[in-house]
Parts: C-alpha cells; sequence; structure tokens
C-alpha cells in the first residue's frame, strides 16, 4: 500500500517504455509527465496492470488549447485507490487535426469524458464506442472550448442575444439632461438639444 | 322504491298503479330525479373529499393545505371545477377522437352507477336489490374499461402504460375481491345489502369485523383489494406521478381531466360505504337490539328520528374509513408492477380461499352447536356472544389503545408537542 | 419460497406499515411549520413586515446611498456580470468638478451575490432586506439612484475616517421599486439602435 | 421470487423491432432536472435506457475563462447548486494552491461547518426525492422542513438560502453571528431525533425495501472502473473519502467515519452490497456523520481571522496548473485550473461525481423495470447542473 510520489512512478514508467514517456516538467504547482500520442494505451494499460502502480481509477480527462503553440493537449489525471496515489499525464496533438486513440478499453470511465472533449474541443477519439457530442446538439457547429470559437449568437434561427436594460436607459437620460450652457443661463430641459457625445475613458 | 311510488299513485293521484296508464311517467320522473339527486351527492361528495384530503395530507406533511378559498377553503373545490372548466380541453389530434372523448364517461357510469345499490340508512337506498353485492362487483368493472379506453385512445406511451396497468390491476384485485366478501356473506345468508347490516348487531363486538377471527383478516385484506380496486396507493400504479407522468390521464385537460379526479375521488366514499356495509354494521345504531327493531316494523311505528340517527352513524363509519384510505395513501410507497402481481396471486387469492373455508366452515359448525339461534348478533349471555366480546377485546380494544399510546410516544420521541393551532 | 419466507414478508409489511402510520397520523396533533404570507398591503398595514423576519445578512436588492458614494466605480469591476452602470461626467455648471450623472442597477440581472459591497470604501452600497420587485416589464427593474436631471457630486473622504452616516437600509430602495403593473419606460425606440451602438463603443 | 425472474431475463433479440422507444425526460418528474434518457423497452421491461444530458450546458468552464479568479466564485455556486458550498470550497482552494495562500484556522473550521451543514442539506433533498420517485409522498416535506432550518442558520450565517457565494480565496467572506452557535447546536439535537422518525417512517418500510433491494447491484470493481464517487462509490464497498484519503482544510481535527455499503436491506429480502438500498441508506448515515462533525467543528471551533489578511484584492497567480479535489456531496468534485499569470484563468475545469455517475446508468439500467429506472437515477442522486455545467 506504499503511496509513491510523482517522480517515482515517473521512473517506473520511463525505466518500461523508455523514450515515449517525456520529462517530468519541472512542478509549478502540480507535475505532469508527456506521453507519445501512439504509445498513450499501451501505457495506460501497463499503469492499470503493474501492481505497484495499480492505477484503477482515471479521475478525469480534459484537454487545454494552445492556439499559439498549435497544439491541443489531452489532459489525463489517474489514481489509485490501492496505493492512494495520482499520476497526471498529457498528450500533444495538432490543433488541426487533434486525434487519440481511446482510453474506454481501459477504464470505462474514460467513454464520457472522452465524448466531452470531443464536444468541447474536438479531439477526435479513435475506437471510442460512441464518439458523439454530449453536451450540445448534434449538429452545432465549432467547438465552444477552443480560444478562437465565436459564439454564433443563436441556434437554428433562435437568437441569444437581449438588448442590455441598462444600455437602452442611456437615450432616455439624453432626452431629459439639461444642454451644457453657461451657468447664468436656467437649464432649459424641456428643448433637448443634443449635446457633444459624452467621450469617456474605459469606466 | 316501487312500492313507496305505487303507494304514492293511490293516495295523492287516486289512481290504481297497475291500470293507470301514467303510472310510468310517474316511475320514470322519479328514476330521473333519485338518479340526479345521487349523481349530485356523489359529485359533492367527491368535490368536499378532495377539500378534505388535501388538508388532511397537508396536516400529515406539516403543511396548512388549501384554506383561502371559502371559509377554511371549503370551497376550493369549486374553483378547481370552474378552473378545470374555463381550461382549454385539448384533445390530441392524432389521439382516437371518439374513444378519447367516451373515456371518461364509462369512468363516471361505472362511479354513478355503484349508487343504485349503495345504503345510506335504515331502510334508505335507491332500491333494495337481493343481489346487491354481485351487482355492485359488476358495476365496478365499468370504472376499468374507461380506463382502458383512455390509456389506449391517448395515443400517448405513458397514457398505454396506465392503461395496461390499470386492466392488470383492477381486474386480478377483483377475484380476490370477491372471495374476501363471500366471508360476510356467507355469515349474513344473503347477497342483499341490507341483510348483511341487519345480520350484524349495532354494539362493535356484532360487527363481522369482530365475531371471527377470519372475519377481522377478510377486513383487512378486503380494505386492499378495494385500495387496488380503486387505484389508492400503495397502488396507484395507473396513475403513477413519479414513473408515468400522470399514467392514463396524461393527455387529458380541462373538465374531461376533472372527471377523472370526480370519480377517484367519489370511488373513495363507494369503497368506504361497501366495507362498513360488510364489516362494519352500516346502520345498526348501538342500543337498538333486533328485537326492538323486528318490534317496530312488526306494528309498523318505526320512529322517524330512527332513519336519522341510523343515517348518522353510516355517515360517520363512512368518513372514518374514508381517513383512514387518505392516511394510507399519504404514508405508504407504491408498489411495482410485477410486485403487485405476485401480492394478488401469491398472497391474496390463497389467503383469501383460506378465509372462505373457515367461513363455511364456523357457519356449519355453529349451525350444529347454536342450532338456528346461529344467525344474527348475539346478546352478551348466550356463549356465541361471550365469544365475539372477548374477541373484540383482543383484537379491537388492546390494539387501539397500543395505537393512541404509540402516536404520543411519537410526538414526545421528536420532541415535539400537542398543538393544534396553525389552521 | 419457504413459508418461514412468506410468513415473515406478512409479519415484515404489517409491522413496518403500523410503523410508518403511526409517525404521520402523529403529525395531525402538531403544529404545521408553514407560515402564512400575508402578502405585502396587509402586512404593512399590521406592520409585521416579511423583511423585519428576515436575518441581517440577507441580501435583497442592492441599495446605494449617494450621499457618502465617492465614486470609485470599485463595486463596478467587481461585479462579474456588469449590473452596475456607473457615469461620471464634467459638471457642465462648473467644469472643474466631476460629477455622477447616472447610478444605475439592472437588480433584474443581479444574482445578488455580494462581491460588489465588499470593496466599497463607505460601505454606501449595500444588499437592503427587499425582495418584492416583480414587474410586468424586465427593464423597469433598473434601478435609477441618480435622477439624470439632478446629477450627484461625490463625496470627499474626511481623513482617517471609518464610519460614515449612511441612510436607514431599505429606505432609498423602497421607493424606486415600481409598481408590478407599471408601464415600460418611455424608450423612444429609434434611439435604441444608438443606444446600442454607444454601448458597443463603450465595450470595445 | 421466480417470476421476477422470467420477468426480467426476457430476450431482446429476434423481436427487437417491436421494441417501444421512450422518451424519458427532459421534462419528466423524477429525472432530477433537464435530463433525458431514450428506453427501449418491451412493455415494462427496459432493454436499456440511454441517456442523454446536455440541456442545462450553460459552459461554466468557457466563462470561468472570461471572469477574475474572484469573480467565478458566484459562478462556482452554480456547478451543482444543491452542494453550492463545496463548489466554492473547490474553487478557493484550487487558487490557493495556485497563489501559494495560507488559509487561517478559524477560517478553515467555518468552511468544514458550512460545508457539512451543506452537505445534510443536500443529502435531505435526495432522501425525500428517493421516497417521492418510491411513491411516498410524505417523507419529503418532512426533509424539506429540516432543510429549510439548515437554510434559515446559513442565510444568517453569509446572507443566501441556495447559492451562498460564502467562501472566498484565503478564507471566508463573513464571521459567524453572535447568536448562531447555539442554534446550530439546538438544531443538530433536533436533527437526530427527526432522522430516526424519518428511518421509522421510510428507511424500514418493507414496500420501500423491497422497491429497493438488490435493485441494479454496482460491484466494487465496476464502480471504480466507471469512475463512480462519493456515496455511490463508497455504497459498493469500497472504503475512500477523500476527506480521509487526502485531508484538505480542517478535517484531519475531526473523528469520523463515512460509511460503507454493508446490504443494509437485509440478506433475507435479496439485499446486496452496492444495491440502490445501500446507496439510500448510506446517505442515511451521512446525514448523522456530518452532524457529529459540524458539532465537532462548533465545540473547537479557534479564534482569530477567518480570512488571511494577505489575500490579495486582485488574484494574479504565476503561470501554472493545479488540481483541486473536493469530497463533494456527490463524490469527487475536482477543479483543475491553469494559469498563464493574467488575472483570469487561461483554462478551467470540473471534474463532478453526477457526470460519471451518469455514465454508469446505460451499463446498469439493461433489464430494469421502467419504476426501477426512476428508483435507480433517485438513488444516484445525479443533478442536471452538475453534469452539464
Amino acid at each position: 500500500m506504499a503511496a509513491l510520489t510523482f517522480e517515482q512512478i515517473h521512473q517506473k514508467i520511463a525505466a518500461k517504455f523508455g523514450d515515449a514517456i517525456g520529462a517530468a516538467q519541472p512542478p509549478k504547482k502540480d507535475a505532469f509527465c508527456t506521453f507519445a500520442v501512439a504509445k498513450l494505451v499501451e501505457v495506460g494499460r501497463a499503469m492499470k496492470a503493474d501492481p505497484d502502480l495499480a492505477f484503477d481509477h482515471l479521475q478525469d480527462v480534459t484537454a487545454t488549447d494552445h492556439p499559439k503553440e498549435g497544439l491541443i493537449r489531452v489532459v489525463y489525471h489517474f489514481y489509485s485507490y490501492t496505493h492512494r496515489h495520482g499520476f497526471c499525464a498529457k498528450v500533444e496533438l495538432p490543433r488541426a487535426q487533434p486525434e487519440v486513440d481511446t482510453l474506454e478499453g481501459v477504464w470505462k470511465s474514460a467513454n464520457w469524458f472522452e465524448r466531452e472533449v470531443f464536444d468541447l474541443f474536438g479531439v477526435t477519439f479513435k475506437g471510442h464506442p460512441d464518439l458523439r457530442r454530449i453536451m450540445l446538439p448534434d449538429d452545432w457547429v465549432g467547438f465552444p472550448l477552443r480560444k478562437d470559437y465565436r459564439e454564433a449568437g443563436g441556434y437554428q434561427g433562435i437568437s441569444n442575444i437581449r438588448d442590455n436594460p441598462l444600455d437602452l436607459y442611456l437615450s432616455l437620460d439624453k432626452a431629459c439632461r439639461p444642454e451644457p450652457v453657461a451657468p447664468a443661463e436656467p437649464a432649459t430641459p424641456a428643448a433637448p438639444v443634443a449635446p457633444a457625445a459624452p467621450q469617456k475613458g474605459e469606466a | 322504491m316501487q312500492e313507496t311510488l305505487d303507494r304514492l299513485i293511490r293516495e295523492v293521484l287516486h289512481e290504481d298503479p297497475q291500470v293507470w296508464a301514467g303510472s310510468w311517467v310517474v316511475y320514470a320522473a322519479a328514476l330521473l330525479a333519485v338518479g340526479f339527486g345521487l349523481t349530485v351527492f356523489g359529485a359533492l361528495v367527491a368535490g368536499l373529499t378532495s377539500w378534505w384530503e388535501r388538508r388532511i395530507a397537508a396536516r400529515m406533511q406539516s403543511r396548512i393545505g388549501p384554506n383561502r378559498v371559502g371559509p377554511q377553503g371549503t370551497l376550493q373545490f369549486l374553483a378547481d371545477a370552474l378552473k378545470l372548466i374555463v381550461k382549454e380541453d385539448l384533445v390530441p389530434p392524432e389521439s382516437d377522437q371518439m374513444l378519447f372523448r367516451i373515456a371518461p364517461y364509462f369512468v363516471m357510469t361505472g362511479f354513478a352507477l355503484t349508487f343504485v345499490v349503495l345504503p345510506f340508512g335504515y331502510h334508505l337506498s335507491a332500491t333494495r336489490m337481493n343481489v346487491g353485492l354481485f351487482y355492485l362487483i359488476a358495476v365496478t368493472a365499468l370504472v376499468v374499461v374507461g380506463i382502458m379506453l383512455s390509456g389506449w385512445a391517448s395515443n400517448s406511451k405513458w397514457a398505454l402504460f396506465g392503461g395496461m396497468r390499470a386492466a392488470a390491476q383492477v381486474v386480478s384485485y377483483e377475484i380476490p375481491g370477491g372471495m374476501l366478501a363471500l366471508v360476510p356473506i356467507l355469515m349474513a345468508g344473503s347477497l342483499d345489502l341490507h341483510e348483511i347490516i341487519r345480520a350484524q348487531g349495532g354494539f362493535p363486538w356484532d360487527w363481522f369485523v369482530f365475531q371471527t377471527p377470519w372475519g377481522f383478516i377478510a377486513f383487512f385484506l378486503f380494505f386492499a383489494t378495494q385500495l387496488a380496486e380503486g387505484n389508492r396507493t400503495p397502488f396507484d400504479l395507473p396513475e403513477a406521478e413519479s414513473e408515468l407522468v400522470a399514467g392514463y390521464m396524461t393527455e387529458y385537460s380541462g373538465i374531461r381531466f376533472g372527471y377523472y379526479f370526480l370519480a377517484e375521488w367519489g370511488n373513495l366514499w363507494v369503497m368506504s360505504a361497501v366495507i362498513s356495509t360488510l364489516f362494519l354494521g352500516g346502520w345498526q345504531v348501538p342500543f337498538v337490539s333486533a328485537e326492538t327493531l323486528a318490534g317496530w316494523e312488526a306494528a309498523g311505528t318505526v320512529p322517524v328520528a330512527f332513519y336519522g340517527v341510523s343515517t348518522a352513524v353510516f355517515v360517520t363509519k363512512v368518513v372514518v374509513l374514508m381517513n383512514v384510505i387518505i392516511w394510507v395513501r399519504w404514508t405508504l410507497p407504491r408498489i411495482r408492477v410485477d410486485q403487485m402481481m405476485s401480492v394478488c396471486w401469491k398472497y391474496l387469492v390463497p389467503i383469501g380461499m383460506g378465509l372462505v373455508l373457515l367461513a363455511a366452515l364456523t357457519e356449519v359448525l355453529s349451525f350444529q352447536l347454536f342450532g338456528d339461534a346461529a344467525k344474527g348478533p348475539a346478546p352478551l349471555g348466550t356463549p356465541r356472544g361471550a365469544l365475539h366480546l372477548a374477541f373484540f377485546a383482543v383484537a379491537g380494544a388492546v390494539p387501539t389503545v397500543l395505537f393512541f399510546r404509540k402516536i404520543f410516544r411519537n410526538i414526545r420521541l421528536t420532541g415535539d408537542r400537542i398543538d393544534l393551532t396553525n389552521w | 419460497m419457504p413459508v418461514s419466507q412468506y410468513l415473515a414478508n406478512i409479519k415484515d409489511t404489517v409491522q413496518s406499515a403500523w410503523e410508518g402510520m403511526t409517525v404521520t397520523f402523529s403529525y395531525l396533533f402538531r403544529r404545521p411549520m408553514t407560515v402564512q404570507y400575508a402578502g405585502p398591503e396587509k402586512a404593512r398595514e399590521k406592520h409585521e413586515l416579511v423583511q423585519d423576519t428576515l436575518p441581517s445578512r440577507y441580501r435583497g436588492f442592492l441599495e446605494v446611498d449617494l450621499a457618502i458614494c465617492t465614486a470609485c466605480n470599485a463595486c463596478e469591476r467587481a461585479c462579474p456580470i456588469n449590473v452596475i452602470a456607473i457615469e461620471i461626467e464634467k459638471d457642465p455648471a462648473n467644469p472643474k468638478l466631476r460629477v455622477m450623472t447616472r447610478f444605475d442597477i439592472d437588480e433584474g440581472k443581479c444574482m445578488f451575490c455580494g462581491l460588489c459591497v465588499e470593496p466599497c470604501p463607505t460601505g454606501s452600497i449595500q444588499h437592503t432586506r427587499e425582495f418584492e420587485g416583480t414587474q410586468r416589464t424586465l427593464s423597469n427593474m433598473v434601478l435609477r439612484f441618480v435622477d439624470p436631471a439632478k446629477p450627484a457630486p461625490p463625496y470627499k473622504v474626511a481623513k482617517g475616517a471609518t464610519a460614515f452616516p449612511r441612510a436607514v437600509l431599505g429606505s432609498i430602495t423602497r421607493p424606486l421599486v415600481k409598481a408590478w403593473d407599471s408601464p415600460p419606460p418611455p424608450l423612444p425606440i429609434e434611439s435604441a439602435e444608438e443606444a446600442m451602438a454607444h454601448a458597443a463603443k463603450k465595450a470595445h | 421470487m421466480a417470476l421476477d425472474q422470467i420477468f426480467i431475463t426476457r430476450k431482446f433479440g429476434p423481436n427487437a423491432e417491436q421494441e417501444m422507444i421512450l422518451n424519458m425526460g427532459p421534462q419528466h418528474p423524477s429525472t432530477h432536472g433537464v435530463l433525458n434518457f431514450i428506453v427501449h423497452a418491451d412493455g415494462e421491461v427496459m432493454e436499456k435506457a440511454v441517456p442523454e444530458v446536455g440541456y442545462l450546458h450553460r459552459s461554466l468552464e468557457k466563462i470561468g475563462e472570461m471572469v477574475s479568479y474572484a469573480g467565478f466564485m458566484p459562478y462556482s455556486d452554480r456547478v451543482d447548486y444543491l452542494a453550492a458550498m463545496f463548489a466554492n470550497e473547490g474553487w478557493a482552494l484550487a487558487v490557493e494552491k495556485l497563489l501559494g495562500l495560507e488559509v487561517p484556522p478559524r477560517g478553515q473550521y467555518l468552511r468544514a461547518i458550512s460545508c457539512e451543514l451543506n452537505r445534510i442539506a443536500s443529502h435531505l433533498i435526495a432522501l425525500g426525492s428517493t421516497a417521492m420517485d418510491i411513491g411516498a409522498v410524505t417523507p419529503f416535506p418532512y426533509a424539506l422542513r429540516e432543510r429549510e432550518s439548515i437554510n434559515d442558520l446559513i442565510e444568517a450565517l453569509c446572507g443566501a438560502r441556495l447559492t451562498y457565494n460564502y467562501h472566498r480565496i484565503g478564507g471566508v467572506a463573513y464571521d459567524v453571528p453572535p447568536d448562531w452557535t447555539p442554534l446550530c447546536r439546538a438544531w443538530l439535537d433536533h436533527f437526530e431525533k427527526v432522522l430516526d422518525e424519518f428511518d421509522r417512517l421510510i428507511s424500514t418500510n418493507e414496500i420501500f425495501l423491497k422497491r429497493l433491494a438488490g435493485l441494479a447491484v454496482i460491484p466494487a470493481a465496476m464502480a471504480i472502473d466507471y469512475g463512480l464517487s462519493g456515496p455511490n462509490l463508497r455504497a459498493s464497498g469500497v472504503d475512500f473519502d477523500l476527506r480521509k484519503a487526502h485531508p484538505y482544510g480542517a478535517y484531519p481535527d475531526f473523528q469520523f467515519k463515512a460509511p460503507i455499503g454493508r446490504a443494509y436491506a437485509g440478506l433475507s429480502r435479496g439485499g446486496k452490497v452496492g444495491d440502490c438500498y445501500d446507496r439510500y441508506y448510506c446517505r442515511v448515515l451521512e446525514c448523522r456523520e456530518s452532524a457529529t462533525i459540524v458539532r465537532q467543528a462548533l465545540d473547537k471551533l479557534p479564534d482569530g481571522d477567518f480570512i488571511n489578511p494577505k489575500a490579495p484584492k486582485k488574484a494574479k497567480p504565476p503561470a501554472g496548473e493545479t488540481q483541486s479535489r473536493v469530497e463533494s456531496v456527490r463524490g469527487e468534485m475536482a477543479y483543475y485550473v491553469v494559469s498563464d499569470g493574467s488575472e483570469r484563468a487561461y483554462r478551467l475545469r470540473v471534474r463532478t461525481g453526477s457526470f460519471t455517475a451518469m455514465g454508469i446508468i446505460e451499463e446498469v439500467s439493461k433489464g430494469l423495470m421502467i419504476a426501477d429506472l426512476v428508483a435507480l437515477i433517485a438513488s444516484l442522486d445525479v443533478v442536471a447542473p452538475e453534469i452539464d455545467r
């Protein structure tokens, strides 16, 4: 029941798979390492089978979009109930055609996690039994969680843009504001004169 | 009812009922009047029961219930009925239009026809059929037809489920129902509801429920079958809100939806009336023994007050039983479809058969032992009377005392106290 | 299924039904917990307002006491959904002074999270215990704390002052909340586009 | 019972075309929010129930990238509005880990108290709605009545009844009001008695037991494989509680033991470890457990400030990423936050317990009846906002 630290786990896996395992990133808060895309399922099966590691719980599968580097990183969090230790690994995929093998064969919980990543990031998981959108309607265009996603302002003709009640009051104010005349003269709110458009700094 | 009409024709119209051509007009008018009166009575009872059930259910759930429409909310059912009448009465286009519209009326007629036979007091019922109970069992089958029709005609899967469940439940529960009704029939020796009541005495130990232990068990099981027939919890599968949205009533709206509820709450009165007739001594007034009653009838001097008192006694028994049905609904969960079938065929039917056998044996045995005095309420002196009293003490008085002791212990256990305010 | 199991089922059912039934029946003799809501009018004349029964930290409609508002925009920045709109302009009378011409809070959009109350230096913006503000039109839910015709000067904080004189909580909001069926504000239609354009310019 | 076996193990092979496709949801009385189940049924018995989610998807993770760190706190309430305190705590822990900020002990205790009270409130809704889905309507108002007391207590504490926004980065927003602690203790004593009455009314009711015993049994291995967490996992016999395995906040100071599934329905009724009744009864025991935790926390409430005075007004954590895991009501709620040094999170991911619980329904619902699907959903205590976020 020895809970291994991140480094021990990383050495164990690197010992078995050599170059497929990237170097452990310097831990800026949580350490992680990068797996080779091809070897992902193999490493996963080994991590689950190895008695010292015994990662029987795929805790979370998500992704992060890095448009500047042209990458989408799929992040896997593994956890072992027997040894009470966790591990974080990433897989880097080209942003144009992000594809990776599914881990559904190894951990059943990956099924829905991967469907969500497919739905919101557009990463296709090869071999997934039922890869379709989970959150959004099936005919939705675009992948919302990508950084370059622009909202379509509606879906099938139903607009989801609503006038902001606050802004509608701007016009009312102009109508009944006293025009900017010299202080001597009494302000005449009756005749609405178009005042100079108010130039204000960023509120 | 017919002799009263004939007497009326002779005295008031001075005609001979058999010969006079217009007598059928009088009969038709009387029938219409009584029919209309009973249906309106049924509707009023259903309405008030709906308000009363919502108040009792609220009180049991530590709420208050409707108390804004009319004094203490009593006119709530009128408000509901008006709302339902005003609401759009939608008939789904792809449903079977004609059947969809007819279904509620089947349920309504099934409910209204039972009033033909139901007693309300001494000599107070629409007719005195000698096959009263048999007629009752036959007529309640109409309700099932209505429910299945609505289930099929609404062209909605939920309604179909509700309809099929109703078919399975009500039809299969009529068999143990009929069997368990045999026990009081054997004891009373007649199918006429009034005769069954006459065979019981006024005091609790003369009622069929406390006369014999199998009568006692038959009472509870018959109560369960009546719950199933009226689609009341724990057997409210056809109209299971949490699974089937609204069961067979899913597609109904407006007053058509109101008919179903009118029939369901009206059924409460019918169920309670049948059970109190069969097991709880119907309109028997406690201190009026069978002999005095026979004496009055022979001399034709039945005091008018007796009619009133007997009706009052009958109505209190029915209301108490209705409260028990309401109380069961707001306590027990709902059973599953296959559990409902297994309860009927594995528990109610075999035990029902056993009870009928035992009841028959007691009749034969007591006839041998006590001769023709075996029938009717036994005065306290005789061994049968003592037997009844003993069984009543064991099965009736002791549980009631235990019950109220447990009620007050429950209140103390959660640190509350008796507080009847905040109506 | 052995007979013992058969009888055990019956005994359990009867025993547990009895147990449950006595519990519900015992509730008939207890006081229901419902507090009957008297409605605003009747409550006001019997002055047992439901607002008084609420705890002091209850987060109802937002209220700004402009007498002690320093127009620092801290609340507008703290609000995650831009519910507060403050506009500060040169006072037409004497150009040196800055004056608040507009302080609107869209109570219809506010989620009453309380993030705007914390950064306020003088505690002028607070959550009142008002909540009865249903309206027929959504734009009536906007409470306008500055009368457009009478702009409000910002409050000058005395050195080292910590306590600030504040109006009674709720006294400013209650008159501002319109009746439920009051008509929508008289917004001239053609200027709505201009207002949207202004808002779009302000957003970039 | 032989009848049940025959009834359930029908084959659906050749006559599959007579299969009835039933849309149970998204607006349905017992799907606990906006969920839809496409039920492939043959009469009452289901071949399978395919869950369809996403009706309440507000893309909280995208909003997390547009709002400041402090501004996301009210949104974290909406991740699971029945357990808003845990979502607050998860988000606060994640940002504190990024900032390397310490929470003063009083703040940690107040977080533990508010969370455990919120756990009782959420479990009460789960227990009440399970009873109502099985058909017993009365236990639901009893559960809601106790929940009202908790709502009043928390309303006095932080001003809101459902979406609290009570925790802050570095501690909590308000201290305990002066007369709050005795009220809370009085309610806790009352609650123990009422929970016993709730058990007498529904937990030991034979019909209730028969409806839930031995239904949709999830063995431990399958629960782990499908990623179940929280009461659903512990009911399958896996002894894992995040508050014990990876203690955070004030939990190391309390003595408590999360209940494990032990076929509470009784073997004679067909009860097995990991059946629907175990999941239900584990929640009843957890309510008692949380009550003891709150009482311990109230006894040992330390003095001092309730929020770290050095907590930054505008959080700008250094670049990096972290994952904070909180034992929420419906299992493990994990915030995976990637920051790039600006005042807005670069990526925010919330892993919730209901999401994986929904994932297992399709597998477990094979062969059940429609009334059982309702009982299964109620026993898994899934809630739409947590699934769709």
